[in-house]
């Protein structure tokens, strides 16, 4: 028998560390039942809460970090418990506090971030090598608009094309853009909800500071993770810029037609809602409308599309830790995409590429379905 | 206007005030120098006498006040002790017992106000003063006012025919009072008459409502207007106006015998609102076979002849000649002297929360739906059957569909578990199929109620702890092929289940009606932030509104039962009946008053006025200048905020009697 | 001050009994029971309480219709500022429109630790300074703007005017803590906070060392210029910007746009019977081209009171003459009623919103201050 | 010198700031005798002349207390009570007036340990704020 003997430290902080939410949660369990990490295995959400409620956390358990902040809770949750605050919060005492080791993996990605402002460890100064054979300048006062890639593009080679398909639009459509290259820092939103906050601080505080003295007023972003917390979090600490994602700019560029789609592409294509795009900032037809506007192409809807939509698996952090084999909800939306008939997957975030590129790989399914990011197709249809 | 010399100015030295300080025992005189305070009031201003005493509220302490009153000629008396929401009645009674206007009397607050919540006796006697100053200088400006009475209309209107609207206005008619009742459906009967059996008695719905029906139906002081509703509410306490739209039934109801041929005839149908979709009704239709009224109505968006211009079976096969394709709505002037609003609730539709597939899979009902296939007037004649005819095997019944989740409605519907825990019974006892309850909580705390969750779960009903996250028919494994399975976290285990099922009864929330808003602006009455009707105190007064005589009963008010329900209508009837039998309002005196001279005829007061008292019109003078209907003032003050010119105040919170306290009370 | 002392001074005691005042009176007219003639006669018979305790002794608009013809020189608006005084003293105070809020607001800013925010407005490059020679006096017009439920204008009048003297090459001073002028406290008998509102404005213009003064309210001019020498040294030129104006026109004229506009000027009764300015308004719209100015039926000496005067008595009978003056105005077939004073203004378009189902007639009518006019027309679009 | 106790008067509506300060004092809990309660039947009564004539009375703060938006019990007065004090405002702040000396809150009949909470913070917050430049005894 346990003894109920509160840990009221433990409440209390993680109640400063934002997590007071899970006061007003009456234990139904609907978050559990939406978790899409129940698809594949057990993670008993409302559990955590609980323990979070009465000062129980067992702060060494590996459903932690499990998480991967994908919201579908949360827009459902019958008292409104912000539950990624309290994911978040718990996570911060492991982190920050040391109430528990935090998994290796994670350990070294934040030791990354915060020596070099990036989860790969890459040096700074190479952060805009990606831009040299897409002829893309430094972003300098007055230029209009600042073209912020995200970490994963700009050191990942694999998917560097999501960068090089934007550069390429932006030139064709006569857009006046920059980056801003070793200045840049990764934007926090991930390693944030990893627990890691003085790191995510220091991160944004280095970016606004970037972005102020660059004289930046409007920033274009490939990722949705960048775009939620420059839009939602950045503000509370002072930068407020225009954030626009890709999918909401091209769109824009294709109505005031200073893009013409041309090409065809005679394939069913299919769109991964990513979280943050969807769930967390409500962009849903956007995307959708980038996509119907390339001439043959065939949308296609998977089941649980929109607020709906299964996770690819990489938010709150997950991105940097391995998930075994047969319990990625990547393989299993894979699989209803092939099973709806697409042969394209398209995306609208680098974790989704990286995550479904996985998938495809381990599945073996490069013969049947590919990966494509908006902004290559648009490229393509150029 | 003109050059006379202003009241104030000849008997302004004729005040004659009382004051009296309470000890209260040692509630005040601890803490307050009484003494002192009754001195200090003896050098102000108008003061004939000052007197501290250990109960004012006693009947030594009020002759106190009577002898003054009578023997120092007081008139004017202030009282300092306790709030006057505790004894501002007492001591206006003893003025009046003496003579005095009551509204010539004024009181301190020094209890509540200041012993209670201050310590510093020094401070707290000083504070006292203030109080007693301010209350003097007000009470100078009091002027007598006049209480008024009307006499009260005995008639009474009832909107809303369910069993809300149907037991008030049997126990006033009863009484021999008259009584409209006005129904928007064809038939009265209201959501009651669709349920089947009813917790936790499992009585037939029918059976007990349906002699209440005829009752109404045959009642001699009982009007009742079926397939009509409230146009427009005017007047006030005692004496409403109402104004009363009869929809054209396209049948004549006199002539009607109610025989039910041309519903036999009609080629046309339309879903059934009675089976809540469950089965057709035809285009002419009475809801039921026992409807009161039993005359017909035509369906204008699904008769052939009104859509197409072809048709008229009806009229033809009609023997009376009742069927009239001409009528047009009438309108029906009603005076009464009080309203009960009974208007019910809607039942809420769970086709927007996607994830429980209502709308999408066949076998998904909502528990109303689910009545209609339980009745033996229902479409299956009560048997429980799925879309296909097959009996189910399994049934999963979930709670707080729509309730307990600030998504939809944060309140909880008070009569989901019971009627979830009825349908339980009803489908182990017809079928004997495995049923699962989907609960959050368990809420059973009616009479009689937590014996029925008692004897539901004897029979055999499984119960499961937790809120459902989706209904799928996406079969994982072999047992679920072909079933609805639900999946939820069981809180209680603290793993995930999937329940393979093949019928799923969602037990919807009550949710205020679409209309309530506009009903609540027709009637001046206020709604909570859920929508449902406002009552005038939660809990000591559950059965009126700030509209005086306007009275609310049933699920109007918010989700209830039955018993409830009944209660309320009859607490409401009894409020109405009281009314009557003094025959007269007393109205109230602090009302707005407009100094015709100094009115400009702006008529901001009339736009703001939520009570509709003031009126712009040309009366005496040959501008247009505002009046106020006393009887509908509640002498809130907002108008005499808005006049621009200052042409009008409240009786008894004049500007002059909150500036002498403003005054009062900043001295030192 | 004892009623002999007034009586004395406004040479109450010269009255002919003969009525003209009464006739004259607008107030008189939808007030019978009002007569300044009996009011005289009380008080030379020393009734005093019948004066004082007199409710429609603040009724009076003060408007001078009556003294400009009477026989015997009585100067009756006087007369009444003195009594008004008296009744104070005695408790008594007329029916203040607005929730009181101008009086109140004069009472609070003749406080010496007020230090006001009045030149929020200040905008849309309109040009001020601190060494020119001339200031302007903005007047209550930056709370105006808060206190009435419908606009005002008085605020885009100052805008207005400030927007003509910088095209004028004037680059004003304002006073960032300028207080009431006290017009309307010396009007209800309020000395007291006349003499110290007074007195402020009196120190701070001299700290400011400017050498003239324009106003565009015809109150503040009159008090300036009438009142303020009976309390306070004010060693400067003053003028009415209509005559600034009328000046400036003549001297070599000023640009203008053409103004397609049908127009009558209401007189104020501070500029007009008070101070005698009749002429220099009218010079101003005649210069402006394409205007058409047609005459209402009483105009100049014989100008109608707008209706109201310092916030008091608003009553049915200021309202009646204020639907009459409107009426008048729009009998002339003019499609603007132009006024050049700020509270006429105010009181014509409060006469205006009726909300009520009964509306009585109709008198809607553009209503605008002169300067408004002219600012417009000088085109570089700011106040349009 | 002793320390400056602000005054402050509070308009409170009869149905339920009135009420919480009558719960206040059932409860016993103590809140600072500074405060001078002025019951009015509604908050939306509260004149704007009352206000200025409080000020000039010389009060520190003035306080309009009412029932919560949607619980009016004439059923739209707090609302107008609310557009007396913005409107208002905007006038005392151009006479150079701190925003705090004038106050608006809702409290309902049950917020007692509220009403006494509020008024512990108003006089904390004028203490702050020193005098009121309107008091009689600034006045020459």
């Amino acid at each position: 028998m346990q003894a109920l003997t509160p840990y009221k430290d433990a409440i209390d902080i993680v109640k400063e560390a934002g997590g007071e939410a899970f006061e007003q949660c009456y234990q139904c369990g609907l978050c559990s039942g939406t978790c899409p990490w129940n698809l594949v295995t057990s993670f008993i959400v409302r559990r955590l809460i609980h323990q979070a409620q009465l000062g129980l956390v067992d702060f060494e358990d590996d459903d932690l970090w499990l998480c991967a902040t994908c919201g579908a809770c949360v827009a459902r949750c019958p008292r409104g418990v912000e539950i990624i605050d309290i994911m978040r919060a718990m996570r911060n005492v492991v982190a920050e506090v040391g109430a528990a080791k935090v998994p290796d993996s994670l350990r070294i990605t934040a030791k990354n971030i915060a020596s070099a402002g990036n989860p790969q460890g890459e040096a700074r100064e190479i952060r805009g090598n990606w831009a040299e054979e897409s002829k893309v300048k430094t972003f300098t006062e007055g230029t209009e608009l600042l073209y912020f890639s995200c970490c994963v593009p700009a050191y990942d080679p694999k998917v560097r094309r999501i960068a090089q398909a934007t550069a390429g639009i932006l030139n064709k459509a006569g857009v006046d853009f920059g980056i801003l290259g070793a200045k840049e820092s990764c934007c926090g939103e991930s390693i944030r909800k990893a627990g890691n906050e003085s790191i995510f601080q220091s991160l944004a505080n280095s970016n606004i500071q970037a972005f102020t003295e660059s004289g930046v007023s409007k920033v274009l972003v490939s990722s949705p993770h960048c775009y939620h917390t420059f839009k939602n979090e950045y503000p509370a600490l002072g930068g407020n810029f225009e954030v626009v994602h890709t999918a909401q700019y091209l769109l824009e560029l294709i109505r005031d037609q200073k893009l013409k789609l041309t090409k065809e592409l005679n394939k069913k294509v299919a769109y991964q809602d990513p979280c943050y795009l969807g769930r967390h900032n409500g962009i849903y037809d956007e995307p959708r409308e980038v996509l119907r506007s390339i001439p043959g192409l065939e949308l296609i809807e998977l089941p649980d599309s929109r607020e709906e939509s299964i996770c690819c698996g990489g938010g709150g952090g997950r991105i940097w830790i391995e998930t075994k084999k047969g319990e990625r909800f990547s393989d299993l939306r894979l699989e209803q995409a092939i099973e709806a008939g697409a042969e394209i997957l398209a995306v609208a975030c680098p974790y989704c590429m990286l995550n479904f590129d996985d998938s495809v790989l381990t599945m073996d399914k490069g013969e049947i379905i590919e990966i494509r990011d908006i902004s290559e197709l648009v490229w393509g249809a150029i | 206007m003109g050059g006379n010399i202003t009241a104030e100015a000849l008997d302004r030295d004729e005040r004659r005030i009382g004051v009296y300080i309470c000890h209260c025992g040692l509630n005040i005189a601890d803490t307050v120098d009484v003494e002192a305070v009754a001195n200090y009031a003896g050098t102000l201003n108008s003061v004939a006498v000052a007197r501290d005493y250990r109960f004012m509220c006693s009947d030594p302490g009020q002759d106190l006040i009577k002898n003054d009153i009578k023997e120092l000629n007081l008139n004017r008396v202030v009282v300092a002790s306790c709030s006057p929401r505790m004894h501002e009645p007492t001591f206006r009674k003893a003025c009046e017992a003496a003579s005095l206007n009551p509204y010539l009397f004024e009181m301190a607050n020094i209890r509540e106000d200041c012993s209670w919540v201050h310590d510093d006796r020094e401070v707290a006697t000083q504070k006292a003063k203030a109080l007693v100053r301010a209350a003097v200088a007000r009470v100078y400006y009091n002027d007598p006012l006049e209480i008024k009475e009307i006499p009260f209309n005995p008639d009474t209107l009832v909107v809303g025919g369910g069993i809300a609207g149907i037991q008030a206005a049997l126990e006033i008619a009863d009484s021999e009072h008259k009584v409209y009742l006005v129904e928007r459906d064809p038939s009265i009967g209201g959501h009651m008459i669709q349920l089947d059996k009813t917790f936790p008695t499992l009585d037939c719905s029918q059976c007990i409502l349906t002699p209440k029906m005829a009752a109404v139906g045959a009642h001699p002081y009982i009007e009742l207007l079926s397939y009509s509703e409230v146009e427009e509410v005017s007047g006030f306490v005692g004496a409403f106006k109402v104004k009363v739209r009869k929809k054209a039934r396209y049948v004549d109801e006199d002539k009607c015998t109610g025989c039910g041929l041309c519903q036999e005839k009609c080629p046309w149908t339309a879903d059934s609102e009675y089976d809540v979709g469950l089965s057709k009704r035809k285009a002419i239709y009475t809801p039921f076979a026992q409807a009161i009224p039993n005359v017909p109505v035509i369906d204008r968006d699904s008769c052939a002849y009104f859509l197409k211009g072809k048709c008229r079976a009806c009229e033809k096969f009609c023997e009376t000649g009742a069927i009239d394709f001409e009528q047009v709505d009438q309108f029906i002037e009603l005076e009464v002297g009080a309203i009960i609003l009974a208007t019910g609730y809607d039942a809420f539709d769970p086709s927007t929360i996607s994830q429980y597939g209502y709308g999408i899979y066949d076998n998904v009902i909502t528990g109303l739906q689910f009545e209609r296939l339980s009745a033996a007037t229902g479409p299956t004649g009560g048997e429980i059957r799925l879309k296909d005819g097959r009996k189910p095997e399994s049934v999963a019944i979930i709670h707080c569909v729509g309730s307990r989740d600030q998504n939809y409605h944060e309140y909880c519907s008070r009569v989901c578990c019971m009627y979830g825990l009825k349908v339980a019974h009803i489908v182990k006892d017809k079928t004997n199929a495995d049923v699962y309850e989907m609960y959050i909580d368990m809420r059973c705390f009616g009479e009689g109620y937590e014996e029925f969750y008692k004897r539901v779960s004897e029979e055999g009903v499984n119960f499961i702890r937790g809120k459902v996250a989706k209904v799928t028919d996406k079969a994982v494994s072999e047992e679920e092929e072909g079933k609805l399975v639900v999946i939820c976290e069981d809180t209680l285990l603290g793993s995930i289940i999937r329940v393979p099922v093949d019928m799923v009864v969602l037990c919807i929330a009550l949710e205020a009606r679409s209309d309530a808003e506009e009903v609540a602006r027709k009637f001046i009455i206020s709604r909570r932030a859920d929508g449902f009707f406002l009552e005038r105190h939660v809990k000591l007064d559950p059965v009126a509104t700030p509209s005086d005589g306007v009275l609310i009963a049933g699920c109007c008010q918010g989700p209830k039962d039955i018993p409830d329900t009944v209660v309320q209508a009859s607490a409401a009837a009894a409020r109405v009946l009281a009314m009557i039998s003094k025959g007269r309002v007393t109205l109230e005196a602090s009302v707005s008053h407009v100094n015709e001279d100094l009115c400009i005829g702006c008529g901001r007061c009339e736009e703001l006025c939520e009570f509709h008292a003031p009126k712009v019109g040309i009366y005496e003078k040959p501008m247009p200048v505002s009046r106020v209907n006393e009887a509908l003032c509640k002498g809130c003050g907002a108008c005499a905020v808005a006049c621009p010119t200052g042409a009008i105040s409240i009786k008894h919170f004049k500007p002059e009697q909150i500036l002498a306290m403003v005054d009062a009370l900043a001295e030192t | 001050m004892s009623l002999e002392d007034i009586i004395q001074e406004t040479k109450t005691f010269y009255c002919l009994d003969c009525g003209k005042c009464t006739g004259l009176c607008p107030v008189s007219r939808y007030n019978p029971a009002y007569s300044p003639r009996v009011m005289l006669e009380n008080a030379l018979f020393g009734f005093q309480d019948d004066l004082t305790y007199n409710h429609d002794l603040f009724s009076c608009l003060t408007c001078y219709a009556c003294s400009s013809k009477c026989p015997g020189d009585v100067d009756y608006p006087l007369f009444i500022q003195k009594a008004r005084a008296l009744a104070l003293d005695a408790g008594q105070h007329g029916d203040c429109a607005h929730s009181g809020t101008v009086q109140s607001l004069a009472r609070l800013m003749s406080n010496p630790g007020v230090s006001q925010n009045r030149l929020e407005w200040l905008s849309d490059g309109l040009r001020i300074s601190t060494q020119s020679d001339t200031m302007f006096f903005v007047g209550c017009a930056p709370y105006f703007e808060h206190i009435f439920d419908f606009d005002s204008g008085a605020i885009d009048a100052v805008k207005a005017s400030l927007k003509i003297l910088n095209h004028c090459g004037i680059e004003p001073v304002v006073l960032p803590n300028e207080r009431c002028c006290g017009h309307d406290m010396l009007w209800t008998g309020d000395v007291e906070t006349f003499r110290r509102l007074a007195e402020h404005n009196a120190a701070i213009i001299k700290e400011a060392g400017v050498k003239k003064i324009i106003f565009s309210c015809p109150e503040g001019y009159r008090t300036f210029k009438e009142d303020y020498p009976k309390y306070v040294d004010i060693d400067c030129e003053l003028q009415h910007i209509s005559e600034f104006l009328a000046d400036r026109i003549a001297e070599n004229g000023l640009d203008f746009s053409e103004v397609k506009r049908k127009v009558t000027y209401h007189d104020p009764c501070r500029l007009g019977r008070h101070l005698g300015i009749y002429e220099q308004p009218r010079k101003v719209i005649a210069a402006l081209p394409g205007i058409e100015l047609v005459e209402m039926e009483h105009n100049k000496e014989e100008s109608l009171c707008c209706g109201t005067s310092a916030f008091v008595n608003c009553d049915s009978c200021s309202k009646q003459i204020r639907v009459d003056r409107l009426l008048e105005a729009k009998a002339t077939g003019a499609d603007t009623l132009i006024t050049s004073c700020p509270k006429c203004q105010i009181h014509f378009r409060c006469a205006m919103t009726n909300k009520g189902e009964e509306k009585g007639p109709d008198v809607e009518i553009e209503v605008m201050d002169l300067v408004n006019l002219v600012a417009n027309a000088l085109g570089d679009g700011h106040n349009e | 010198m002793s320390e400056f106790e602000p005054s402050i008067l509070c308009f409170a509506c009869n149905w339920c700031s009135y009420a919480a300060a009558d719960i206040a004092g059932t409860s016993r809990i103590h809140y600072p005798p500074n405060v001078r309660l002025l019951r009015v039947m509604c908050s939306g009564m509260v004149d704007a002349e009352y206000v200025m004539k409080a000020l000039e009375a010389g009060f520190d703060g003035v306080m309009v207390a009412g029932c919560h938006i949607g619980d009016c019990h004439y059923i739209s007065g707090n609302i107008k009570a609310q557009e007396m004090v913005t409107r208002l405002k905007k006038l005392l702040h151009i006479l150079g007036l701190e925003d705090e000396r004038l106050m608006l809150k809702w409290i309902a009949t049950s917020e007692g340990p509220i009403f006494a909470e509020t008024i512990k913070e108003y006089v904390e917050q004028l203490k702050k704020l020193g005098p009121s430049p309107f008091r009689k005894e600034l006045v020459t």
